[in-house]
């Protein structure tokens, strides 16, 4: 394990230290230590909220800044932050009118939620929540509230803060980012496994000239292993689930959001975009814009995710609304 | 005696201390086979807090299952978090009010931390998880209670209950955690869970047995 | 080699297809395929391009954008652009107040330049140079000029590029440029190998439990080898390098620059950051701006660079001037 | 004959193309010793890139060396574009205003050729690159001059010159060039450079001496 780091249990918290000085201009610490809040947060506003594991960066406080989530609660390496992180983060930024919870669909992060709930209740905070279930590998059609949020969320967290920033009910905004979660669909292909710091190797592997379609973002198992494919035909087969899962139509405009998993050079992201966009083109569908990059990673997976989210007037505006985090700054 | 005092009780709850901290390399070990290998470390480290922040504290059988609870929720987070901070604060809101603890005032208290805990997982006997030693050991808590069992006896038995719940799951496939990605490949290992929810018990058991 | 790709001899074209389909916002191409030019360049204003070989992302193309270079030559995976490639950038962006050629030191690049500058005279184009050479473990103090340039080169680019964006003469744009790369030294450690997608195999091996003291951007050999440090360890050893090569003392504001090499979980990025601004704090000196990320890399080695500059009051006001390019975005 | 005539040298670019090609796999081979394996795959594209778009046109021997070179390096970079282009070129310049070129040419024009390079490189004889093969070709050219030797003996006495230079770099360290990571254990394998160096000045060699 060829790591970079001291104790292996204190590097959360010192990834965060590390974090939180070199971004001083976007967000600062909070009274939990596991609690990072953005900077100048709007006035009267409702609040959104993430959380989740660490060893996903950007994800998740990377995307917490202007026009971004207003706080994330951090996690151990692909563990669920605490339930009192996650109510933590939303008394940090509820300004009486109520906080949007916006996470992935994972066990531990569904517990401590709901315990988080249960407690801002008894504090007289309103909490509503989405949960990010992009990911089409994860449960068969018609089984959707059964998926695991992936990369996804990204797309979700821009939306409801977008509609947030522009001063919409907490209401508003939990519809708003409930379309958006539902009209994205998502799909990864590992090419490596991870290793956990404090374990020392990883618990998985994925032989070499095999990938596995539809992995997890910690090492979940995926629908098959397939051999390791040229980029067009990787592309075609993401493509393929992800139009099948959806109605996605002819015209419509999508956003395209393709992510390493981490240790796959960003040049190979390049190129899966590009056989990726020409196949949405023959598809007939408009891509409106496209993020590439690693934007929601599993520390050092090789492999890559596609997102796909169908826009209609009110996503194509949200997501058109400058942001400014360590992981998405758009103009 | 078929009762302990519930201001005794803080021995209990250090004695579940002692084997999660013995066994945390053992644990891992286990969930090394199929799982991630951390949850000896998440334990350890949830535990370890609470002594840390309560050792020199005097509390209540049910006040100590109440800070351990809010310990493991408020510090650890990940599925163990909630998990056995559910048990732990379910069992202490059903003993909350007691000054003696019967066999039956014990069964009802994990019984209300199972309750508690089925509301936030899906989790039943035979997914290979820490319900497959939770439900036989309430099982048969349940059953010494109807037979008007001795308190002692009844923790033995148990005990008994909780090992072979805990052994059971060497047959089973995981549904749930991260052994779930092996499928098949899961069977023939014990699940780490299942073994620390039996350690917890047993410590229990024989703690309670010297206040009896 | 698990790498998503088609065509090893064209992924850098398709890279490049696909970078400019993905950022069409910020880039465009040009008639020559290996150049890539900001879209809309100020007009009447000195040009800045760059040049280098592939694999590095953001480098090189990652910094076109606003208020950074306006075109950058392409070469292939850890291979010089060609003269052709430097000179069509130079004549895409020249707008008659000459081109600030900004590249780091390298045989192939050295050579390709000085062709392209031969042939600019010839057609009437003025460029000069400025050659990066921040790399202090590449050639001892006192041969300055032999050392390499690596991560230091983009605090060269911002430089000269926003003193370009104000207006400034050729000579003041090279001016700022050459006062910045030489203010700023860098060192690199790395911690794995890595593999030419035409290659198939990695040419050099770092053991595991060691790290590589000095290791340049393409596996150049490095000062040592090193039983592998902690995170502590690994900073004081940086540190301690770069802040004896330099000039730098008490009460000196900096910019450090944190890239990793790739495939270094982003998380350890930070760890490694906490520690070395620890050290700069003991130092005395001031952090004024911190950059850490997959900045410069060099496919999926691991390990990290650490860069820093010392400002003065010129360098301080162009570090802090906007940017908006695909490696670098900041308000 | 003692001169070949420029126009009927297209014919030698051809054959310099053909053991590039035939090379391929052999040159990339030797730099993966010491290198990164793609020295093959570099000259085959540049020299192939220049079959394709000149194969269907007539050129002097001369224009040739320029149309490669400047193939070289306008669609190669790295080191080898500027390398072989400066050479090829350089060759071109010396000899553009030939009808017919003799040994005297023919060695002015490689002696130009190594001007141009040694305008760009800083590598000397020993230091492990192509010069290791270059410069013995050239002085067995200049010395043949001096004795007035026969064309196409002088080109055989060059072609073994330049075999005896390239396998000296077996004796080198590295000191440019990828393979200089490697200091004392790239001792003992041939320069990939100097080998393909060899090839062409041979290939060149052979080709002329069909010509005389
Ligand atoms: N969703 C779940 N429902 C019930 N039990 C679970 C669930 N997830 C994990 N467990 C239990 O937790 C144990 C693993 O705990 P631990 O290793 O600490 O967490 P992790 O799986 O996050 O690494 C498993 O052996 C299983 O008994
Ligand atoms: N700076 C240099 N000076 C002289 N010759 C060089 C230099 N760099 C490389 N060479 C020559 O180039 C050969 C390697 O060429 P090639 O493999 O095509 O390029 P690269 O080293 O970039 O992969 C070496 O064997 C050596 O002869
Ligand atoms: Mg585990
Ligand atoms: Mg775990
Ligand atoms: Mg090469
Ligand atoms: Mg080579």
């Amino acid at each position: 394990m060829q790591r970079i780091m001291n104790d292996p249990d204190n590097i959360v918290d010192e990834m965060l230290a590390g974090f939180i000085k070199a971004h001083d201009n976007i967000v600062e610490s909070t009274a939990n230590s596991r609690v990072v809040k953005a900077k100048n947060i709007l006035p009267d506003k409702v609040g959104v909220i993430t959380g989740g594991g660490s060893g996903h960066k950007p994800a998740f406080i990377g995307y917490v800044g202007k026009n971004m989530c207003d706080a994330a609660a951090v996690g151990e390496i692909f563990s669920s932050p605490t339930a009192a992180a996650f109510l933590d983060a939303a008394k940090a930024v509820d300004q009486g009118k109520g906080v949007a919870c916006l996470y992935g669909n994972y066990s531990g992060d569904n517990m401590n939620v709901k315990m988080a709930l249960k407690m801002a209740k008894k504090q007289g905070i309103t909490i509503k929540t989405v949960v990010a279930n992009d990911d089409v590998a994860s449960a068969p059609k018609g089984q959707e509230e059964k998926r695991r949020g992936v990369a996804g969320e990204i797309l979700m967290w821009k939306v409801g803060a977008a509609k947030a920033a522009q001063g919409a009910s907490l209401d508003e905004v939990i519809a708003a980012a409930q379309k958006a979660i539902d009209a994205t669909k998502s799909i990864g292909i590992g090419l490596s496994p991870c290793t956990l710091p404090t374990v020392g190797h990883s618990n998985f592997d994925i032989k070499h000239g095999t990938m596995e379609v539809g992995i997890g973002h910690h090492g979940e198992p995926g629908m098959k292993v397939c051999p390791l494919g040229t980029a067009k035909e990787i592309a075609k087969k993401m493509v393929d689930i992800v139009l099948s899962d959806y109605p996605f139509k002819k015209d419509d405009e999508v956003v395209i959001l393709v992510s390493g998993l981490g240790a796959t050079p960003v040049m190979e992201l390049y190129v899966l975009y590009n056989e990726i966009e020409k196949l949405i083109g023959h598809a007939g569908l408009k891509v409106h814009k496209a993020y590439v990059g690693n934007y929601f990673t599993s520390l050092e997976m090789m492999g890559a995710t596609f997102t796909m989210m169908k826009l209609d007037k009110e996503l194509k505006e949200l997501i058109d609304v400058p942001a400014y985090s360590m992981g998405l700054k758009q103009e | 005696m078929s009762t302990f005092d519930n201001k005794d009780g803080g021995a209990v709850l250090l004695a579940m201390v002692d084997t999660i901290q013995k066994n945390k390399a053992y644990l891992s070990d286990i969930d090394g086979l199929i799982g991630d290998g951390d949850h000896g470390v998440n334990m350890n480290k949830g535990f370890s807090l609470f002594e840390k922040n309560y050792c020199d504290k005097e509390f209540l059988f049910s006040e100590g299952l109440e800070y351990l609870g809010m310990t493991l929720m408020n510090d650890i987070g990940g599925s163990m978090g909630p998990i056995y901070g559910t048990i732990f604060t379910g069992m202490s809101e059903a003993g909350s009010n007691l000054q003696k603890i019967s066999l039956t005032d014990f069964a009802a208290m994990l019984e209300n931390g199972y309750k508690g805990l089925s509301e936030i997982i899906e989790a039943k006997v035979g997914d290979k998880t820490l319900v497959d030693t939770l439900i036989p050991a309430i099982n048969s808590l349940r059953d010494s209670v109807a037979r008007k069992e001795d308190f002692k006896r009844a923790l033995l038995k148990m005990k008994t209950a909780a090992k072979a719940g805990s052994d059971s799951t060497k047959n089973f496939k995981a549904k749930y955690g991260r052994a779930s990605r092996l499928g098949e490949r899961s069977i023939g290992v014990l699940d780490t869970g299942s073994v620390s929810c039996y350690l917890l018990l047993s410590a229990m058991a024989d703690s309670i047995i010297t206040l009896l």
